[in-house]
């Protein structure tokens, strides 16, 4: 972004025009909106589309008329990334026929609208299963002998809790012992809450904590870094930002979806009516390679690992997931 | 368990401390200071940056402030000689620059939301030799780093500069009644550019401790409406420096207590959050209903 | 020189001696209205000058001028015989010219030595020398012959105290002229007798000082010349010698005598005021009411008489409600009112009329219709709850008509008026109601002599409609003229009460303390 | 005839002059960073104005803040400075969504009234507390309001997410409100509905309030002269408890439209800091009727248009809040050639007194 330069979708060169609309964070929430920002622009350049990204103050309420405002365009297609949108959008889209509708995060009917699903639960399984491992491998030193995790989330939310109860549940699986922390910054963008709610959790005997807080999650990694234990980072591939102190992060290829789906709009295969599920068996979320906590990890351990994530793409293991089933009895969040 | 809050309180109050003296100073020289939360984001942007092209901590944090002394001269400017509400014109100064850094981050640094420069050096933390093992003392006053200790020197500091300095006194006169200053000669306008100038370099100050201290890095929201309880803090404490500070401090503890309550479980955490807000409104309303009870007189 | 001047003037005599501050020909006008026209005056040195004229005359407009806060349309300001320029406050300070305004510049927050110090601290190492601040501000007092509690808030210490502490700060700041805007006019009369005698002092230590007063007693007892403002214009200026009440104020009011306050006999009716065993305190919880009692008829003025500080103030506050009381009971016929709010007071028939006439008589930013119509007695110009248009433009026109109040228009700001005007509103406005209890405090403070005419005229009729009226006044004689009964306080207890015609001595025996019981059956219990 | 020069001097004192600076600056920004400020000005207008549905959808961002902005007035008026409009509005529209999603089968108009009563009602309650202690023990208003409104925050959060969670949505949000509970819209498909015109009834209310009731003066009174107001035996802790839940009840309302109206249930995010933008739109209004109108419009137009312009010119969302915070700082600045003209205007007032 920056670049103040005319981009007129009406004049549709190459590859047709394309509108992303941000959602509630905005771009600089170091996940969601960044990632797909940088998928949608990987995805212009790659079909010779033009587009930009759209971003409004009040989100929510002026999600309607943005994307009215898209379709009197003639935008060719529109990725809506904003959940709240759900209602608004279908009827949208049968107003606007000829303009192809993407929502991300919630499920949309429509012969022009495609839905994408991330299963954000599978990947965190995998990211709790290994934290319950890993916390009574004593061998490590930034291991403590009590069977301790944590998690942190950004804002109490079904769409944040989708991650804490995969995560719980994966942990339980592997020892119902393992005890969860789970507290709430209430914040995406205040790492110096993440890092006091972080050594909170390190001080009651957790080892690794999973952060699912954005901006705030940043804090976490610090506090695991100056404390010589693990964070899990998520979205991206965060192993880097203190090597060896972040046991692993849940990604979520939010960027690789935004491009295919914009292959397949610019190859005119755009998928209306679908519903694309983006889970582990997908490759849309799943954990790093652990580059920096290989030997930490062990083995044994990664190969456990690969086991549960062949289970679950088998559908042996059902990880619950709270948009569509609510909360579980396991979790206690609230 | 106590010395862990304790500890977590002190650090969570020292960003606080700073904004607040700052607006206290402000509010002593008659202008309330909306745009705390400007001059802190300020602070800890330019702070992580310099401290990440110097790599030096020092050079960080005195740019930081220097860098909060601009938006807050700015910013007094626009109150003090073009004569705009203070409301409003910090209303607006919050949102232009929060405005242009987000902007800046973009365009310039083609990042998002956070800037981790190479390099940047953290502010360091003393270790106070034998201290540290000391039980409560040992959490509460070892491996500070210095902002920390520089908002505790920063407090009994401010209480002598305004009793003892030609500073202290104008400004305190300013504030109190404009009209009687100006009478007399001070400039008035220039003694309230100056505590905004100050004003801005302590909350400016208040985002170094968030961006160099607890973290080390940036983030375009890191302040988090820290401009605003410090804004509540110097409402609470009257502006006076010490009752600011424990404001400040009690809303620490607040937020570290709900924290380990949270991490503890069993309870929702939307509930909890609201701890500190909460118990800033109860002694409020306990201060002030015994203060009403004492007056005798009832009239505004 | 001047059009306007009388057969007094005797300008030349003044002009032969050196200016050492004052006007030539100046002018200043605000809109329409002409604050100074042509104005001249020349103050010799090391003497006391006193400016008189009505409220509105232009007074305070011409001080501000000479003390650069104010600049003339035309004309020009003298200096030692010099024709100036004023740019600003400072300018006027560095010719040696310091000014206190009709509006304290005291700082409340502040103690009396850093009132007095500030901007002009002395300083060493950087540091505020409070230990010289101390001496020069002990040898200040101590040729100025006041002793000061330097430590003290200026918003604990009296008015008498921090006008000292202005003056005494001009001095400080080497100011060698001393303008006084109405520097009495809120001093009880001891306290004024001791600023009068201040100045003296200063005088005969050769600094220049020039002042404003509504008091010819004063301008009389201390001033060297005066000069006579007129709408305006100057009318006269002269010298001591010529210089006698009945003089100045024939010249003050010019054509047209001035009214003349008749006060008719009148029978009391029923005890409509009681109160009984009266205890209070005042903001800093010292109490100021001790156990007091005393009873108001219908048709009856009660003055109080007090010297400053002895609970007056206070008793005035607990009469309407703005103090609560500690003990003790106040009734209105055979109502008690101690426990009701001010706005149940006043639905009961009592009225107020505030010393603090710029805070609590008026709302000074409101327009005069506005300040006019204040008060419980508002729901009478409604219907459900609407203003009616009619009722209020009545109302007003009554209310300013009552005070007779000059005024532009009635949406014009009540700041608009002058001091006397402004008072008028308030006389108008609580006495339109015809109350039961009319407690009135200090109602003719800063007034001019047409305007004391005025207001004495709106008290005796509220006495004659029959209200109960409660006044309290820190001039004696205004006390003697309307009073039907004095109540004299000291420390908060009744000292005794006086019936018409009692002289100055007797009651300031009792305000002393002094004196003996109160008269059987003047005071109940 | 002179009049009408004279107001429209004044508007183009106190309105022209800072949106004309906002635009210079904003101007230089743009032009640094490359954009042609004429192409982007030229987009913003047509984006706000430049057709039916662009009004609309200018509208449609008015009135949120049109509640807001009055609810500020109103308190303010009354001399309380309340920052708790915000807490009102996401109580209130966090209330109606839960009431109005229960309201199927039941007839729309009742629907509609039960709805919005409640939502005043929860507005209203948010205030209590502060006005209250205002009222009665004088403890600043301003700490404790916006002290509220995290704590409101805090209980929205947990209400949803205890208690009126919808399910199958990504985020935590409640069940759709009934249909007949919504509030038509005024022309479909545009946004703008029927809460427009409450807004406008609330704020003809608020000028009959001010001007013609007894209660409005002593609001007037109290506000800019609280001792003389006591002194006087106006009701001053009425006209400021008044003040302060009055503003949450109408910050309640507000919300609750925005519920019914256009987003038709709460969810994070619900308010985008309306109750903020409130503020400033009714002190640069300087509690003026039409002011606030004015000031509605504007930073409705800003917000409508500020979205959409990003589909025709790649503008980061940061230009228009810069622009945004300009307008406000310069629209309360006042510049050397106004307070010439002040100057002179106070000269003719006193000749025509
Ligand atoms: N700033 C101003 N704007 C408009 N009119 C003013 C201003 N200052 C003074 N006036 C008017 O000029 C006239 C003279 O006022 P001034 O204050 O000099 O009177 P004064 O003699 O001091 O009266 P008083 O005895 O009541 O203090 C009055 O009519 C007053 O209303
Ligand atoms: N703000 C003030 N208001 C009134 N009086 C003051 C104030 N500050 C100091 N004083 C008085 O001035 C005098 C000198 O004050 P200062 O503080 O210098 O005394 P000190 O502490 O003895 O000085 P030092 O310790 O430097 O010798 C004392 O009598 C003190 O009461
Ligand atoms: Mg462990
Ligand atoms: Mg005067």
């Amino acid at each position: 972004a920056g670049d103040g330069g005319s981009s007129g979708s009406t004049d549709s060169a190459g590859g047709g025009s394309a509108a992303l609309i941000i959602a509630q964070g905005g771009l600089g929430d170091e996940s969601y909106n960044d990632l797909a920002y940088k998928g949608f622009q990987q995805g212009l350049a790659d079909n010779g589309m033009q587009g930009s990204p759209i971003e409004s103050d009040d989100v929510v309420g002026q999600g309607e008329q943005v994307l009215r405002r898209a379709g009197d365009e003639g935008v060719g297609v529109v990725i809506d990334l904003e959940y709240s949108h759900a209602e608004i959008l279908p009827k949208v889209a049968a107003d606007y026929p000829d303009t192809d509708w993407v929502l991300v995060n919630a499920e949309a009917k429509g012969d022009n609208v495609a839905s994408v699903l991330f299963q954000e639960q599978e990947g965190s399984y995998l990211a709790g299963a290994l934290a319950a491992m890993q916390t009574v491998n004593t061998s490590d030193p930034k291991i403590n002998a009590d069977k301790v995790i944590g998690f942190i989330g950004g804002a109490q939310s079904a769409g944040i809790d989708k991650f804490a109860v995969g995560y719980i549940q994966g942990a339980h699986d592997v020892d119902p012992d393992v005890k969860v922390l789970t507290a709430y910054s209430n914040d995406f963008g205040d790492p110096t809450k993440g890092q006091q709610l972080a050594q909170s959790m390190y001080e009651q005997g957790a080892d690794i904590v999973y952060a699912v807080a954005g901006g705030t999650g940043t804090g976490v990694i610090q506090a695991a870094k100056d404390a010589n234990r693990y964070a899990i980072g998520v979205d991206t591939d965060q192993d880097g930002l203190a090597q060896g102190n972040v046991l692993t992060s849940m990604l979520k290829h939010t960027d690789v979806a935004m491009e295919t789906v914009l292959k397949d709009f610019a190859d005119g295969s755009f998928p209306g009516g679908q519903t694309l599920q983006l889970g582990l068996k997908e490759d849309g979320v799943g954990l790093t390679d652990f580059q920096y906590t290989k030997d930490a990890i062990g083995q044994a351990t990664i190969d456990k690992i690969a086991d549960l994530k062949q289970q679950i793409i088998d559908g042996k293991i059902q990880v619950w997931n709270v948009v569509d089933q609510g909360y579980p009895d396991f979790y206690s969040g609230n | 368990m106590i010395d862990a809050i304790l500890a977590s309180a002190l650090t969570l109050s020292v960003p606080l401390v700073f904004a607040a003296l700052g607006g206290a100073i402000h509010r002593q020289a008659g202008v309330v200071n909306i745009g705390l939360e400007a001059h802190m984001i300020t602070g800890a942007f330019i702070g992580a940056l310099l401290s990440g092209w110097t790599g030096s901590w020092i050079v960080g944090t005195i740019a930081g402030v220097v860098a909060g002394a601009i938006t807050g001269g700015i910013m007094s400017l626009l109150i003090t000689r073009l004569h705009g509400n203070e409301i409003i014109v910090g209303l607006g100064f919050n949102i232009v620059t929060f405005g242009v850094i987000g902007y800046l981050l973009r365009s310039v640094f083609g990042v998002s939301g956070t800037l981790q420069p190479e390099g940047l050096e953290r502010l360091p933390s003393l270790v106070i030799p034998g201290v540290a093992d000391v039980p409560v003392l040992g959490a509460i006053v070892s491996g500070k780093d210095p902002l920390f200790w520089l908002a505790i020197l920063a407090v009994p500091v401010l209480v002598w500069l305004f009793a003892h300095t030609r500073w202290g006194l104008r400004l305190r006169a300013t504030g109190a009644s404009e009209p009687a200053s100006a009478s007399l000669g001070l400039r008035t306008a220039g003694i309230r550019d100056g505590a905004g100038i100050i004003a801005g370099a302590l909350a400016a100050l208040g985002g170094v401790a968030l961006s160099l201290g607890t973290v080390g890095l940036f983030n375009e929201n890191m302040t988090a409406g820290r401009g605003y309880v410090a804004l509540a803090a110097f409402y609470f404490g009257r502006s006076r420096p010490l009752p600011t500070a424990l404001a400040c401090l009690l809303f620490g503890f607040f937020d570290a207590l709900q924290i380990r309550i949270q991490t503890s479980g069993g309870f929702s955490a939307d509930i909890v959050s609201t701890l500190p807000y909460v118990a800033v409104v109860v002694v409020l309303a306990i201060t002030g209903i015994r203060q009403y009870a004492r007056s005798s007189r009832k009239i505004a | 020189m001047n059009p306007t001047t009388g057969s007094t003037l005797s300008g030349s005599d003044a002009a032969a001696a050196r200016c050492r501050i004052g006007a030539r020909m100046v002018c200043r006008s605000f809109g329409a209205v002409r604050a100074n026209v042509d104005v001249d005056l020349t103050v010799r040195p090391g003497t006391v000058h006193a400016v008189v004229g009505e409220n509105g005359a232009g007074k305070s407009t011409l001080m501000r001028m000479l003390y650069g806060l104010d600049r003339p349309d035309s004309g020009s300001i003298v200096i030692d015989d010099a024709e100036v320029e004023l740019s600003s406050p400072r300018a006027a300070i560095d010719r040696g010219i310091g000014l206190v305004q009709q509006e304290l510049a005291i700082i409340p927050d502040l103690t009396l030595l850093e009132n007095l110090v500030l901007g002009a601290e002395p300083r060493r190492a950087g540091r505020i020398d409070w230990k010289a601040a101390r001496a020069s501000a002990d040898q200040l007092a101590g040729e100025a012959g006041v002793d000061v509690d330097w430590s003290a808030r200026a918003s604990e210490t009296s008015i008498a105290i921090q006008q000292q502490i202005e003056i005494l700060r001009l001095v400080y700041r080497g100011a060698d002229v001393l303008i006084l805007d109405e520097p009495t006019a809120v001093l009880a009369p001891a306290q004024a007798d001791e600023l009068l005698r201040l100045m003296a002092r200063l005088r005969d230590a050769g600094r220049t000082l020039l002042f404003i007063s509504h008091k010819l007693d004063e301008v009389v007892a201390i001033a060297d010349d005066v000069t006579v403002l007129r709408a305006g214009r100057t009318v006269a200026q002269l010298p001591r010698a010529e210089v006698d009440r009945p003089v100045l104020a024939g010249l003050i009011i010019g054509e047209g005598a001035l009214p003349t306050t008749t006060v008719r006999e009148q029978q009391a009716g029923d005890d409509v005021l009681t109160v009984a065993d009266l205890t209070a305190r005042d903001d800093k919880g010292v109490q100021k009411l001790a156990g007091l009692s005393f009873t108001v008829r219908a048709g009856e003025i009660l003055g109080v008489a007090a010297v400053a500080g002895n609970g007056q103030e206070e008793l005035a506050e607990a009469l309407i409600g703005i103090r609560t009381i500690e003990g003790g009971s106040i009734r209105v016929g055979d109502r008690r009112v101690d426990r009701l709010s001010l706005r149940r007071r006043r639905q009961a028939g009592m009225a107020y009329v505030s010393a603090d006439r710029k805070h609590e008589g008026l709302a000074l930013s409101l327009s005069l219709a506005d300040n006019a119509i204040a008060g419980p007695g508002i729901s009478g110009l409604a219907r459900f709850g609407f203003f009616s248009p009619r009722r209020v433009r009545e109302r007003v026109q009554q209310v300013l008509g009552l005070a007779a109040v000059k005024y532009g228009g009635s949406g014009d700001p009540a700041s608009s008026l002058s001091g006397g005007n402004q008072q008028r509103v308030v006389l108008g406005r609580e006495t339109i109601g015809r109350p039961r209890v009319l407690v009135a405090s200090q109602p003719t403070r800063g007034v001019d002599l047409r305007g004391i005419a005025y207001i004495h005229e709106l008290l005796l009729r509220a006495r004659a409609d029959g209200a109960a009226v409660v006044l309290f006044s820190e001039e004696i004689d205004e006390l003697r003229e309307l009073s039907d009964r004095i109540l004299v306080l000291h420390r908060g207890e009744s000292s005794g009460t006086l019936p018409r015609g009692a002289g100055r001595a007797e009651i300031g025996d009792l305000m002393l303390g002094h004196g003996g019981a109160p008269e059987s059956g003047e005071v109940r219990a | 005839m002179t009049r009408l020069l004279e107001a429209v001097r004044n508007v183009a004192v106190h309105a022209g002059v800072p949106v004309l600076l906002a635009l210079v600056i904003g101007g230089i920004v743009l032009a640094a960073t490359g954009a042609n400020p004429f192409a982007v000005y030229g987009r913003l207008a047509t984006e706000a104005f430049g057709s039916p549905s662009r009004i609309n959808a200018t509208l449609a961002a008015t009135t949120p803040i049109l509640f807001t902005g009055i609810a500020a007035a109103f308190a303010y008026r009354a001399g309380a400075f309340t920052v708790g409009v915000e807490g009102s509005f996401v109580l209130g529209g966090l209330t109606a969504s839960v009431i109005g999603s229960q309201m199927g089968g039941v007839p729309g108009p009742i629907a509609i009234v039960v709805t919005l009563a409640a939502a005043v009602l929860a507005g209203g309650l948010v205030a209590l507390v502060p006005a209250l202690l205002r009222s009665l023990w004088n403890v600043d208003e301003v700490v404790t309001t916006l002290m509220f409104n995290f704590i409101v925050a805090g209980l929205a959060g947990w209400l949803v997410q205890s208690f009126f969670l919808a399910p199958g949505q990504a985020n935590s949000s409640t069940e759709y409100v009934a249909e007949s509970a919504e509030l038509p819209p005024l022309a479909p498909p545009g946004q703008t509905n029927v809460g427009l015109i409450v807004a406008l009834l609330v704020l003809v209310g608020y000028f009959l309030w001010m001007r013609y009731t007894t209660i409005g003066y002593e609001f007037r009174a109290v506000g800019s002269a609280p001792r003389f107001s006591t002194a006087q035996g106006l009701r001053v802790r009425t006209v400021i408890a008044t003040g302060l839940i009055g503003a949450g009840l109408i910050g309640g309302l507000g919300g609750g439209a925005h519920a019914l109206g256009v987003v038709h249930r709460y969810s994070e995010g619900f308010s985008a800091s309306f109750g903020f933008t409130g503020i400033a739109i009714a002190l640069l209004a300087r509690f003026n009727p039409i002011g606030i109108l004015v000031g509605a419009i504007l930073f409705g137009a800003l917000n409508a248009a500020g979205a959409t312009v990003q589909l025709f010119i790649n503008l980061p969302v940061q230009l228009i809040d810069i622009l945004e915070g300009t307008v406000m700082i310069f629209a309360v600045a006042t510049f050397v050639l106004p307070r010439f003209l002040t100057r002179r205007r106070r000269l003719q007032r006193g000749g025509a007194a």
